[in-house]
């Protein structure tokens, strides 16, 4: 366990994006997300959920993937480079490090996205305890501990000091590297912490959702309850939830005429979308209510079933404050888990 | 191979005229021998109406320095009204980009006849003089179009 | 309430839509409710800020009629779709519902209040229990931007009112183009900065689009497959630039400035600025024009005089680089 | 892989595509094209088994997965029948040979040609552009004609001027041994003097006994219709095969569009068997 106060941040930020790029939560226009560290920008660790999650640093919202050009009919082929620097992500939170492992189930299973491994190979990630967890938290429903952030290196802010402990190997080599900014840090600060923020997640309205109701055995029941025709009422379609969500890995490929060549990249795409499903030949789900009810069941039902149980969410509960008609995964859970 | 870039600027130019007005200006332009840089690249639209905003912003977004919509005077419209619409879109538009921060200068409209080869090559003359003055377009483009 | 109760009990309507109870107590969603025993949930305050005339367009297509709650804001927009025809005014039965002005949750939650429980008005001041004790916070600090330059209180349209009056005046508010002025003074180098800062934020979620009543098209433009910047890519800054442009013009001359594009906008991105531009052009060159108004008047972009002004007057007015 | 300028600095993906060239287009229908496509080397591109897909795209139009209708068996070369009907097809039925296009693949899983159905009696019903993915694992079939017992195929089109692969059927298929073919049109025609009648009546009318294994493909409604008459004529849900076709991306199983229920078309499918389809949420 290390240390390091609070005032000697940036010290501390300049020394790990001096030997590689260095990402954090960045406040820009009034609202906060993940950035390239720079001098000049403003650092913002207090604001618990950054509007878009980390996921961002290793699924970005779009990447090329490979430029073609055609000349004279000859097609040539030019992949894009895979990531090869190390890089840092500072300040992810428990629910957005679980959000990692829910994506990797997904782009590391054969085959392999070559894209998404290896910048998890290169990335090394830093998860901050959640000092003041907030009422649209459930992470605990999911298993996930706030207070014990399971990434590479995890950190707790106490008072007017850092702590800061590594977890894996990446972790060590990181903290190596910056080693002499550190002073040695005890045990007992953080464990009042730990448990200070424990005793605040049992108070929080939604850590107590059951989900027991959420099995691949259901699947059919869930999949013709009449309350979907209820539910998705207000949805309005846009892609909102989808794209604040770390667990939403669904993507679309297009193609981007430059003029001079093709760039194939790929983009993330919302469920919620009309054409998301839709053919030369017609569209399988012609409802919003599909749509809406896709998106859900794929969370909490058939994610879960593909990957023992483990479900496509993970309680951030950005979707809980960012929908505009105020639907949420909540909502939903109660709902056809009987509560509400 | 690697051809070594040079270092003139050579604005690229959109010019949008309509079919019946300013498109047989710029040929009357070109048939009485009035220069006009060859920057100016010509789209012939039916109507100055058929311009669309997003016709605009693309060809910006294509690597476009400068977009000028010529079409025919108010009153004169084969159309009848056409060219007053255009007006009043383009007006809204490039007060917007305006306000979004391009330069005004990179935008304009003008009512040329078919008998006015003339003002058509002087137009475009000013046009091109004043695009050179205001550089390269840097703020309203597409970077993949311009690093391919 | 009771008077929706009545009016579903007796068959003139068949569903009311209105704004249902959430979980949180900031955060009611717009909902159908189809019986009497539903509207149990129903609940209006000032976290019911969704416009419900985006949604009476698909219910105008539903069988019967529909009863819907409109603030006084809302209305203009329910006239503008009248007089675009896309709802049906004969199969709507319209309750106008005094406003006292819509909050902001974020404003609230960026004055650092977390861990909130319920919410509640005292006098001038929000009292918010939270998990990390009780809070206090101005409502007039807690107000939607838009309702902080409100149009005012007067419903346009409607067959009855509930509490609200006729000719109600709005309180003192400011001046909704003041922000768009100070960006007009601006360098337009500033200009572009400004709007760099904020529409890079864009994670073209479409919600702007999608809660927007002015935006009822079936198919829209940037959903056409064929268009190879279109939807979700964000890939160059161009891209937003390209779409919240073009949305703003499609909606030219039609949008009321609800605000609903701002309110939803899961970034914060500023994006009344735009459609306000547009309006305080329209008024500046074309005449005084508020959307939503009336229902018969051309739209000023399917109007023309002879002696319009030339979009040159872009050039002379500004002039300055 | 394709041709690539990077001088191989990078571990290549899934998503990367090779070049093909088409060497050879022939018309089947007024709207069916069936391309030939090669390697630059003129190599094969791949091998694949029966049933499998590939994703076939020209940059800057679009990209689609079409099931590849030439047989493993055929060591030169890979076939596919594409029938115009969106922006991409058409573009590629206004290819000529030796156009370039690309091709990744192959994705899906097959027809069970080497277990489930090995030493099978096999019935392959196909509808339209169905037979597509069908003549793969019958030309497959036929090449290895001692594992498995009889063939029967029973083929049907709206004319007989949208009867896929016409020569072929004629020529080869007809003329083999231990093989039975029907074909059948929906309305009558001048110059037909077969079956008349939709697919599902036809199958009713043969009345074919139980002791096989069925492999479907073609128009929902026809799968739909056929199900029903084959139920009715005794087969098992156990005993039916058939291709699903959802919209698809990545085409393994990442980017989400074809999941229904747990799977992933292109990933866990195209190939399923009908009791593993009742357990899917109908979506397809």
């Amino acid at each position: 366990m290390y240390q390091i106060k609070k005032d000697r941040l940036p010290e501390l930020f300049a020394a790990m994006a001096g030997a590689q790029d260095l990402f954090l939560p960045i406040r820009k226009a009034d609202q906060t997300n993940y950035g390239l560290w720079t001098e000049e920008v403003q650092v913002d660790l207090d604001t618990l959920k950054t509007v878009k999650s980390g996921k961002d640093c290793f699924f970005p919202q779009s990447e090329t993937l490979y430029s073609c050009k055609n000349e004279d009919g000859k097609l040539s082929i030019d992949p894009a480079k895979l990531t090869d620097e190390p890089f840092v992500v500072f300040g992810m939170r428990a629910c957005d490090v679980q959000g990692l492992k829910v994506l990797d189930n997904v782009f590391l299973n054969d085959p392999v996205d070559s894209f998404y491994a290896a910048r998890r190979e290169h990335g090394t990630v830093v998860a901050i305890a959640c000092h003041e967890p907030e009422e649209t938290c459930f992470c605990k429903v999911f298993g996930i501990d706030a207070a014990n952030p399971a990434s590479d290196v995890a950190a707790w802010f106490v008072g007017e000091d850092l702590y800061w402990k590594a977890l894996t190997e990446k972790g060590e080599r990181l903290t190596e590297s910056v080693k002499e900014l550190f002073t040695d840090g005890d045990d007992t600060a953080v464990e009042e912490e730990k448990k200070q923020i424990q005793a605040i997640i049992e108070k929080l309205p939604y850590s107590h959702l059951d989900l027991s109701r959420f099995t691949p055995e259901k699947t059919m029941e869930l999949f013709d309850s009449p309350l979907w025709e209820e539910m998705y009422q207000p949805c309005l379609a846009c892609g909102t939830c989808t794209f604040v969500c770390p667990t939403c890995q669904c993507y679309d490929i297009k193609d981007f005429n430059t003029g001079s060549g093709v760039q194939r990249y790929r983009c993330w795409d919302s469920c919620m979308y009309s054409d998301f499903t839709m053919m030369a030949h017609g569209n399988m789900r012609t409802s919003q209510m599909q749509r809406f009810r896709q998106r859900f069941m794929h969370k909490l039902v058939y994610y879960p079933a593909n990957n023992d149980g483990m479900f496509s969410c993970v309680g951030c509960g950005r979707c809980v404050s960012k929908c505009p008609a105020s639907l949420n995964i909540v909502k939903v859970i109660k709902k056809l888990g009987g509560e509400a | 191979m690697q051809v070594e870039k040079t270092q003139v600027f050579r604005p690229k130019i959109v010019a949008f005229c309509c079919n019946w007005c300013s498109y047989a200006g710029a040929d009357l332009a070109g048939s009485s021998r009035l220069a006009y840089p060859a920057d100016v690249k010509i789209i012939r639209v039916p109507c100055s109406c058929r311009v669309n905003p997003m016709f605009i912003l693309r060809a910006f977004q294509r690597g476009a320095d400068g977009v000028i919509l010529c079409g025919c005077h108010p009153g004169d419209c084969h159309y009848t009204t056409g060219n007053y619409y255009a007006r009043r879109r383009m007006t809204l538009l490039f007060s917007m980009l305006d306000y979004l921060g391009v330069e005004n200068g990179r935008t304009r409209v003008e009512w040329v006849s078919a008998a006015e080869g003339v003002k058509f090559s002087t137009t475009m003359n000013e046009f091109v003089a004043k695009i050179h003055s205001l550089g390269e377009n840097v703020r309203l483009g597409d970077l993949r179009c311009k690093n391919d | 309430m009771e008077r929706a109760k009545e009016l579903l009990t007796d068959g003139t309507v068949v569903r009311v839509l209105g704004w249902k109870q959430g979980d949180l107590g900031y955060n009611p969603e717009p909902a159908y409710f189809n019986s009497p025993e539903e509207l149990a949930d129903f609940v209006y305050d000032g976290f019911c800020g969704a416009n419900l005339s985006k949604y009476m367009i698909q219910a105008g297509k539903m069988e019967r009629n529909t009863l819907v709650f409109l603030k006084p804001c809302d209305t203009y927009s329910f006239n503008q779709l009248i007089k675009e025809h896309r709802v049906n005014r004969e199969k709507t039965y319209i309750i106008g519902v005094g406003c006292k002005g819509t909050l902001d949750i974020d404003k609230i939650k960026n004055a650092g209040i977390k861990g909130i429980e319920s919410i509640s008005q005292d006098g001038d001041m929000l009292k918010i229990q939270t998990i990390y004790g009780e809070k206090e916070f101005p409502f007039d600090d807690a107000l939607l931007e838009r309702c902080t330059v409100c149009k005012g209180k007067t419903h346009l349209v409607y067959d009855e009112l509930i509490g609200a009056q006729e000719g109600e005046e709005a309180g003192p508010k400011g001046n909704r183009f003041e922000m768009v002025e100070k960006l007009e003074a601006m360098m337009p180098k500033e200009r572009f900065a400004f709007w760099q800062n904020e529409l890079s934020k864009c994670i073209r979620c479409n919600a702007c689009r999608n809660a927007c009543p002015a935006c009822s098209c079936l198919k829209c433009v940037f959903d056409s497959n064929k268009f190879d910047s279109a939807q979700k890519a964000n890939v160059d800054t161009f891209e937003e630039q390209m779409f919240h442009v073009i949305r703003a013009f499609h909606v030219a001359g039609r949008c009321t400035d609800c605000g609903e594009c701002s309110r939803v906008c899961p970034q914060g991105i500023p994006l009344h600025l735009l459609n306000r531009k547009f309006i305080k052009d329209i008024n500046e060159f074309y005449g005084p024009y508020q959307a939503g108004e009336d229902t018969d008047s051309r739209a000023p972009l399917t109007d023309y005089m002879f002696e319009d002004v030339e979009p040159s007057v872009v050039t002379e007015r500004g002039g300055k680089h | 892989m394709g041709e690539c300028t990077c001088g191989g600095n990078h571990k290549s993906d899934m998503l990367i595509p090779m070049i093909g060239v088409i060497t050879d287009i022939r018309t089947e229908t007024p709207d069916v094209k069936t391309f030939r496509v090669v390697g630059r080397d003129g190599k094969k591109l791949f091998e694949h088994m029966p049933g499998q897909c590939a994703m076939v795209s020209v940059p800057g139009v679009g990209e689609a997965m079409f099931s590849i209708t030439s047989s493993p068996t055929n060591k030169e070369f890979q076939e596919f029948s594409i029938k115009r009907c969106g922006s991409l097809t058409d573009v590629l039925h206004g290819m000529n040979p030796g156009d370039e296009i690309t091709v990744r693949g192959p994705y899906g899983n097959a027809f069970p040609v080497e277990t489930a159905l090995k030493g099978e009696n096999l019935l392959f019903i196909a509808g339209g552009i169905g037979l597509a993915p069908l003549r793969s694992v019958i030309n497959y079939v036929l090449d290895n004609r001692e594992n498995y017992g009889t063939v029967e195929i029973l083929y049907g089109s709206r004319s007989a001027d949208d009867l896929v692969q016409l020569e072929e059927i004629q020529q080869v298929w007809c003329k083999t041994d231990g093989v039975d073919v029907y074909l059948t049109i929906d309305r009558e025609q001048e110059g037909w003097d077969g079956h008349v009648g939709f697919v599902p009546s036809y199958l009713k009318e043969i009345g074919f006994t139980t002791d096989k294994k069925v492999l479907v493909c073609g128009p929902p409604i026809m799968i739909k219709f056929v199900l029903a008459g084959l139920t009715e004529m005794g087969f098992t849900k156990e005993q039916i095969y058939t291709t699903l076709e959802l919209r698809m991306k990545c085409g393994i199983g990442k980017c989400g569009r074809c999941n229904i229920g747990s799977k992933y078309v292109c990933k866990d499918g195209p190939v399923f068997r009908f009791d593993e389809i009742d357990e899917l949420p109908p979506e397809y």
